[in-house]
């Protein structure tokens, strides 16, 4: 190979144009993860009268519980968006308390999931105990997982404000992580629609 | 060296000539193209029919791709060049319609055909029919005659003059049933049943085995599958009968560990209900009396607490 | 402290798993040995492993297929040669030896022989093709790299360490599962499938994103190539049909290492969803093997018919409808799953319509050819082999497509002569093609073409010999993945089809020796590819130089036309000066790709084995390098303009001075 | 990038819209004051709304958004129709060919 390298290096950093890109690659992305989320729905649907010897699912799921997950996960991806405002606007103090007040209800979000989670394990219904509970926890962790994903994504921007204030291409990360954020509370409405309501009606 | 490609050229066709003659009469005798029962032999005819069809749109293409190398070929070729042709509103016509039109009587013998040769349809009426119930072990077929009350391990026999029914189940990974003579095939899976019913046109002895990949064992899980006159039917049945081997939860439990080129064997009683019980073992969803919140419909009709 | 790992985990149960291990081991050791005595690590890892370079990406790509491919083969030979003697007795071949090699075969050759290579081409020539300096995401595409090659690693390291799975390349559960499969092979195939997934889902975000966003402003989208058009779908395809193999293979994990109960037998299993959602990913990816190669097929059929190509609109329209339709037949791999009439008629139906598409593709390669003036380059050979023999296995792809038909011919050695039918005159001709075609562009120097032709004649000649006998042997009633069997009538065939595996491993050497004799002579003057344009191209690619500047184009081109190469090169500016030069923005090297890629590798290696405390240090490994590089800004390097003008300046003089004009290497 | 088109506004009046949704999806299912079918009539199609309010106001997906963004959520949702529809299909049928 005798093809031609450059000595020389100046380091700069992404055009705007490198930033809009990543959006569309990142919207991509999202739609891949619409993709795993929507095949472990339809799981879900396949295996959800599949309790063999465990318990049915009204009797393990709390719909009071389910609420205020449901209100946690909406408050935050409002204030998220507060703090993509505040971004906006280059108020930096006023992103990092918005995202720091985010993180504390997506704290609270999974704080009650891990309870709920334990909870029905400790009662003998664990993901080991039938197809249904397998697919349960397999969905709804999925989710858990994405959103503690999500949180440590938030504390490294809090981080990187803090450090490189608002430069370009810190908001642009930012703006793609609130895509995440808000995208995750879009399942959550599969979630709560399909897994936890109909168990209350059928 | 010219002489010597030539020779291995005509060596080479020869060879080849021999080699498809050879397997030409020795696939005419091929338990597909040679079935031995009707369904087989639709399920044969389906696959000619619509290879045949085929051919419309395969010819042209070999002939085309040979006849243009050759006469538009760099070096020598004899056809015109225009390099810049590249459309044509006819070709592109007939390209589209051509195949289209194929696939659409592709597809309407498809759709008859399937719900035609659907593996679940019964082909006799019922004093026409035998059942057999067949379970999948490793690596050995189970087949328990449920009106008889006996069963067989690797030999399925029946009256050539009636139908066969199968149902079918695994007590282990999943299986897949054949009996290429006789067409027809179905995963066997267990904690469900599948069905398949076959039929033969005469007496004969067909080879049938596991198809799906299941280990160990799995090359030599094949069984004979034999249609009887009624007569050696009823020896056959007499002949089990007078084994005094029963098959219940305790025999099958030994027989169904896995075992490889299981020989033939004939229990002359089986547990009624064998078949249920092993389905139970697999069972996905609870019992439905277990469901609290599908009403039961007879609850309009009580009173109080009586019983009704 | 090891999880399952012990010494009885080394292979010395046989000597042939054992001759296995020592040639992986032994081929690691020389590859280790050669750097470090030629001292080039330093060299490899700065200007290779590190490089962001999508067309060094590329060139990784494809040698780690040519090393799968041999892998891959050797595995074919064995299992030819056991089927060829094992009537009525035991082969050479112990069974669960036998099903481990099957199964290594057929996930090898997709997984990391079919996806390297295809993803390969694409990663030299895409960029190229549509006038881009790079791709979207240049660290995103070296992960893609890292973690298929940790797959394949995954896989090599089953030789050695363990044994590896015996359920197939398709995995079907229970068999599959921990009570049916308890050792650590399942997992090592279950690790390399996933991992390798992942790195694919990102390839075809990347190729979508680059393919839409960073085209030369000026080409429309009906001006692109037909190889860029045929990778943008099958980059939707793997961006969109990974996820499901995500999905379906971290299932199993979950049920073989948590003991959920997705497809077990019992507790509400149902093992009929794993084959289901598998096929929801396998029968796109079969799709996502051959467009590649449909592209290669349109470059090479107009590039050596000196023509244009015939029906450019009915080829982009039928690359698209067969995207689309790919998601929708998925089910024709379980006809005899006990569905009923209707659902198989309407799967049945949906398959067969993509002959529609498919033919229409075959008869514009056809058109394309006539009135043209064919150049029999060893990529036409591998063309014309591929009209006429892939039409066979279209047909009894078709025909297995019936569902009745299916029922006779599922799982019998009728459906391995389809799929190999499709897949090596399909898929892997056009790689090859695709291979002699743009190997000059990629390195600089040409392939030697006698060798080529006669790689050729044994590919071709050993596909017919050993894979037609598959087709009567289906009418025999042979099933696939049998060690041994019982009926004398199949042997003679069975050899015959070993007969056709020695031709093709002639074909396979004489491409080694292609290799070795253009490397040997490539510093002979009318070996070297001066021009950039070896065959008169037409398409963007051929612009560049060969090997391409890193930057492959100082300035981006200005595309008026289809063929935009061609139409510069009538209108005679194809070689136009192009001062002034401006400075140019390119990704720096990072190593950041390679420890993602060792780290997946460890966390596969770690979860198969159970070493419980590696797999969360692999963990927050991955993490802190996704932090690291999240938190980086400055991840480009700037080219000044003086240096892009005194390189291209040096290249237009060489031009200049070269005797012969662009493309005259075949007059 | 979207955050310029969006401001306080729409962001407050998204959290209501989806709040009141959301709202009335648990109501319905909390007192069970309707038939069932008529609840899952509600909970889908409030569920169906929200998704809509979740895009436009959080994700900011309007008018303006880039055609390639659309489509390929358009894409994305012609396969997840024929994913989730094909298996949903599939399995049923066959588990009502299997159980007996
Ligand atoms: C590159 C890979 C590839 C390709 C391109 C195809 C293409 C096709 N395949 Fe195949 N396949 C591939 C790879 C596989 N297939 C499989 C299995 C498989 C099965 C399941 C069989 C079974 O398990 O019982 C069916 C029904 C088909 C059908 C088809 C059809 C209809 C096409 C069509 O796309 C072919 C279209 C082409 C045609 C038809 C020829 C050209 C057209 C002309 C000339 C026009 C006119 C023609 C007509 C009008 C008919 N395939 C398996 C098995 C996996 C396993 O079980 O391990 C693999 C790997
Ligand atoms: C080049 C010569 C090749 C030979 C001689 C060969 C031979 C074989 C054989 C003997 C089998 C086992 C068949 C059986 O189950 O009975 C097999 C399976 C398979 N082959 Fe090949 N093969 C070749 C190339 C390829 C290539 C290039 C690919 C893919 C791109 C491929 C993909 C597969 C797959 C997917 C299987 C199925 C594995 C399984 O059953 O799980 N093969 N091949
Ligand atoms: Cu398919």
């Amino acid at each position: 190979m005798n093809s031609y390298r450059p000595t020389t290096s100046r380091s700069p950093g992404p055009t705007e144009e490198t930033l809009d890109v990543r959006d569309f690659g990142f919207w991509l992305y999202l739609m891949t993860d619409a993709v795993i989320f929507s095949l472990l729905f339809a799981t879900y649907v396949v295996m959800f009268q599949n309790t063999a010897t465990g318990p049915l699912p009204v009797e393990v799921f709390d719909i009071k519980h389910v609420f205020a997950e449901t209100m946690f996960l909406l408050v935050s991806s409002v204030t998220f968006g507060f703090a993509s405002l505040a971004c906006v606007r280059e108020h930096k103090g006023q992103a990092i308390i918005w995202l720091i007040v985010t993180i504390i209800f997506g704290l609270g979000f999974i704080s009650l999931e891990v309870a709920e989670f334990v909870g029905m394990i400790n009662s003998g219904a664990a993901p080991q105990t039938s197809g249904f509970l397998t697919a349960f926890f397999s969905l709804v962790g999925t989710h858990g997982a994405h959103v503690s994903l999500g949180m440590i994504g938030i504390t490294v921007m809090i981080f990187q404000i803090l450090i490189k204030g608002l430069t370009s291409p810190v908001k642009s990360r930012l703006h793609r992580l609130g895509m995440f954020w808000h995208f995750l509370d879009i399942v959550w409405i599969g979630i709560f629609s399909i897994v936890y309501m109909p168990a209350w009606l059928i | 060296m010219k002489h010597l490609f030539l020779r291995a050229f005509i060596w080479g066709i020869s060879l080849l000539g021999l080699l498809l003659v050879v397997a030409g009469c020795s696939l005419q005798t091929s338990p597909i193209a040679d079935p031995k029962g009707p369904i087989a032999l639709m399920e044969r005819d389906l696959l000619y029919t619509a290879f045949f069809i085929m051919l419309i749109v395969v010819i042209p293409v070999f002939i085309m791709v040979f006849w243009f190398a050759w006469r538009y070929r760099a070096k020598g070729g004899s056809g015109e060049y225009k390099p810049e042709w590249s459309k044509s509103r006819t070709i592109e016509v007939f390209v589209w319609s051509i195949p289209t039109v194929i696939i659409i009587a592709l597809g309407y013998l498809v759709w008859t055909y399937s719900h035609l040769l659907d593996p679940y349809k019964k082909i006799a009426a019922p004093e026409n029919t035998i059942n057999v119930q067949v379970i999948a072990q490793d690596w050995k077929w189970l087949f328990i005659y449920p009106e008889l009350g006996i069963a067989s391990v690797n030999e399925l026999a029946f009256p050539a003059d009636k139908a066969i029914s199968l149902k079918l189940t695994s007590d282990t990974v999943m299986n897949s049933f054949l009996i290429p003579a006789l067409g027809g095939q179905i995963y066997a899976m267990a904690g469900m049943t599948t069905q398949l019913n076959l039929q033969a046109n005469e007496p004969g002895r067909f080879r049938g085995r596991n198809t799906q990949y299941s280990g160990d064992g799995y090359s030599m899980q094949f069984f004979d599958a034999v249609a009887m006159t009624t007569q050696e039917f009823e020896d056959w049945v007499a002949n089990v009968k007078a084994q005094s081997k029963p098959l219940s939860t305790v025999t099958y439990n030994e027989l169904a560990k896995p075992s490889i080129e299981h020989d033939v064997e004939f229990f002359s009683w089986v547990k009624p209900g064998l078949f249920e019980e092993v389905l139970k073992k697999y069972a996905r969803r609870p019992a439905p009396t277990l469901r609290r919140h599908t009403p039961p419909p007879t609850q309009t009709n009580c009173e109080g607490n009586k019983p009704c | 402290m090891l999880g399952r790992l012990g010494f009885d985990s080394l292979p010395f149960y046989s000597p042939v798993a054992f001759g296995g291990a020592s040639v992986t081991v032994l081929g690691g050791l020389a590859v280790f040995v050669l750097v470090t005595y030629f001292g080039k690590w330093r060299y490899f890892w700065e200007e290779w492993l590190t490089s962001l370079d999508h067309k060094r990406i590329g060139i990784m790509y494809i040698v780690l297929a040519l090393i799968m491919l041999v892998r891959g083969f050797v595995d074919a030979l064995m299992m030819r040669a056991q089927q060829a003697i094992a009537l009525n007795n035991n082969g050479y071949l112990a069974p669960e030896h036998f099903d481990q090699v099957f199964s290594s075969h057929g996930t090898i050759m997709i997984f990391f022989m079919a996806m390297p290579f295809l993803t390969g081409l694409v990663n030299i020539v895409v960029p190229q093709q549509i006038g881009a300096r790079d791709v979207a995401f240049p660290f995103m595409n070296s992960i893609s790299l890292w973690l298929t090659a940790a797959g394949a690693a995954l896989v090599m390291v089953s030789l050695v360490i363990g044994k590896f799975s015996t359920a197939g390349w398709t995995g079907y559960p229970p068999y599959s599962g921990a009570l049916y499969s308890p050792g650590v092979g399942v997992d090592y195939w279950v690790w390399a499938v996933l991992i390798s997934g992942i790195g694919s889902t990102m390839t075809g975000i990347n190729f979508i994103v680059t393919i839409i966003k960073c085209r030369t402003p000026s080409m429309r989208l009906m001006q692109m190539p037909l190889f860029t058009w045929t990778i943008l779908c099958t980059s939707a395809l793997m961006a969109f049909a990974f996820p499901a193999l995500t999905v379906v293979t971290a299932m199993l994990a979950l049920d073989r290492v948590l003991e959920f109960h997705f497809f077990t037998n019992a507790l509400g299993g149902n093992m009929m969803n794993y084959v289901n959602l598998f096929w929801i990913w396998g029968h796109p990816e079969v799709y996502i093997l051959i467009l590649p190669a449909f592209g290669v097929y349109s470059e090479v059929t107009a590039t050596f018919s000196q023509k244009r190509l015939f029906g450019y609109k009915s080829l982009v329209y039928a690359t698209a409808a067969i995207t689309i339709l790919s998601f929708s037949v998925w089910l024709h791999h379980f006809f005899t799953m006990g569905s009923g009439p209707n659902v198989n008629a309407v799967f049945g139906m949906a398959t067969m319509i993509i002959a529609v598409p498919t033919g229409v593709k075959i008869f514009d390669w056809v058109f394309t050819m006539y009135k043209g003036r064919i150049i029999f380059h060893p990529s036409m050979l591998f063309t014309i082999g591929f009209l006429i023999t892939f039409v066979i296995g279209g047909v009894s792809g078709v025909l297995l497509a019936i569902p009745p038909a299916d029922f006779l011919m599922h799982n019998s050695t009728f459906l391995v002569a389809h799929f190999h039918n499709v897949l090596i005159p399909g898929a892997v001709f056009g790689y090859f093609a695709g291979f002699q075609y743009w190997f000059p562009k990629a390195v600089g120097f040409k392939l030697n073409k006698k060798w080529g032709v006669r790689s050729f004649w044994f590919w071709i000649i050993g596909f017919y010999v050993a894979f037609m006998p598959l087709y009567a042997l289906g009418f025999l009633g042979m099933t696939r993945r049998m060690e041994r069997y019982e009926l004398a009538e199949w042997q003679p065939y069975l050899m015959v089809a070993a007969l056709g595996a020695l031709f093709v491993l002639m074909g396979i050497i004489c491409q080694g020796m292609q290799l070795y004799v253009s490397i040997r002579d490539r510093d002979r003057e009318q070996n070297m590819d001066v021009t950039g344009d070896p065959y008169n191209g037409r398409t963007l690619e051929w612009q560049t130089s060969s090997p391409p500047a890193e930057y492959n184009f100082a300035k981006i081109p200005e595309v008026r036309e289809l063929d935009a190469f061609w139409d510069m090169k009538q209108r005679g500016v194809a070689y136009a000066p192009q001062a002034p030069y401006e400075d140019i923005h390119l990704p720096r090297n990072t190593g950041i790709g390679v420890f993602l890629g060792g780290l997946g590798f460890l966390l596969g290696f770690a979860v198969t084995w159970y070493i419980w405390w590696l797999v969360a240090l692999c963990f927050i490994g991955i993490l802190t390098c996704l932090i690291v590089r999240a938190s980086q800004d400055h991840t480009f390097e700037i080219i000044p303009a003086a240096e892009i003008e005194a390189h291209e300046t040096a290249r237009f003089k060489a031009l200049a001075e070269h005797k012969q004009a662009p493309g005259d290497f075949w007059s | 990038m979207q955050p310029h088109s969006s401001n306080t506004r729409k962001l407050v009046t998204g959290f209501v819209l989806a709040l009141a949704l959301t709202l009335i999806a648990f109501a319905a299912v909390w007192t069970l004051a309707f038939p069932v079918e008529l609840t899952f009539g509600i909970i889908a199609i409030s569920a169906l709304f929200q998704v809509a309010v979740h895009l436009h106001y959080f994700l900011g997906i309007d008018s303006k958004t880039p055609v390639e963004n659309i489509l390929a959520m358009a894409f994305a949702g012609v396969l997840i129709f024929l994913m989730v529809g094909g298996s949903l299909w599939i399995m049923f049928d066959l588990y009502e060919r299997m159980m007996m």
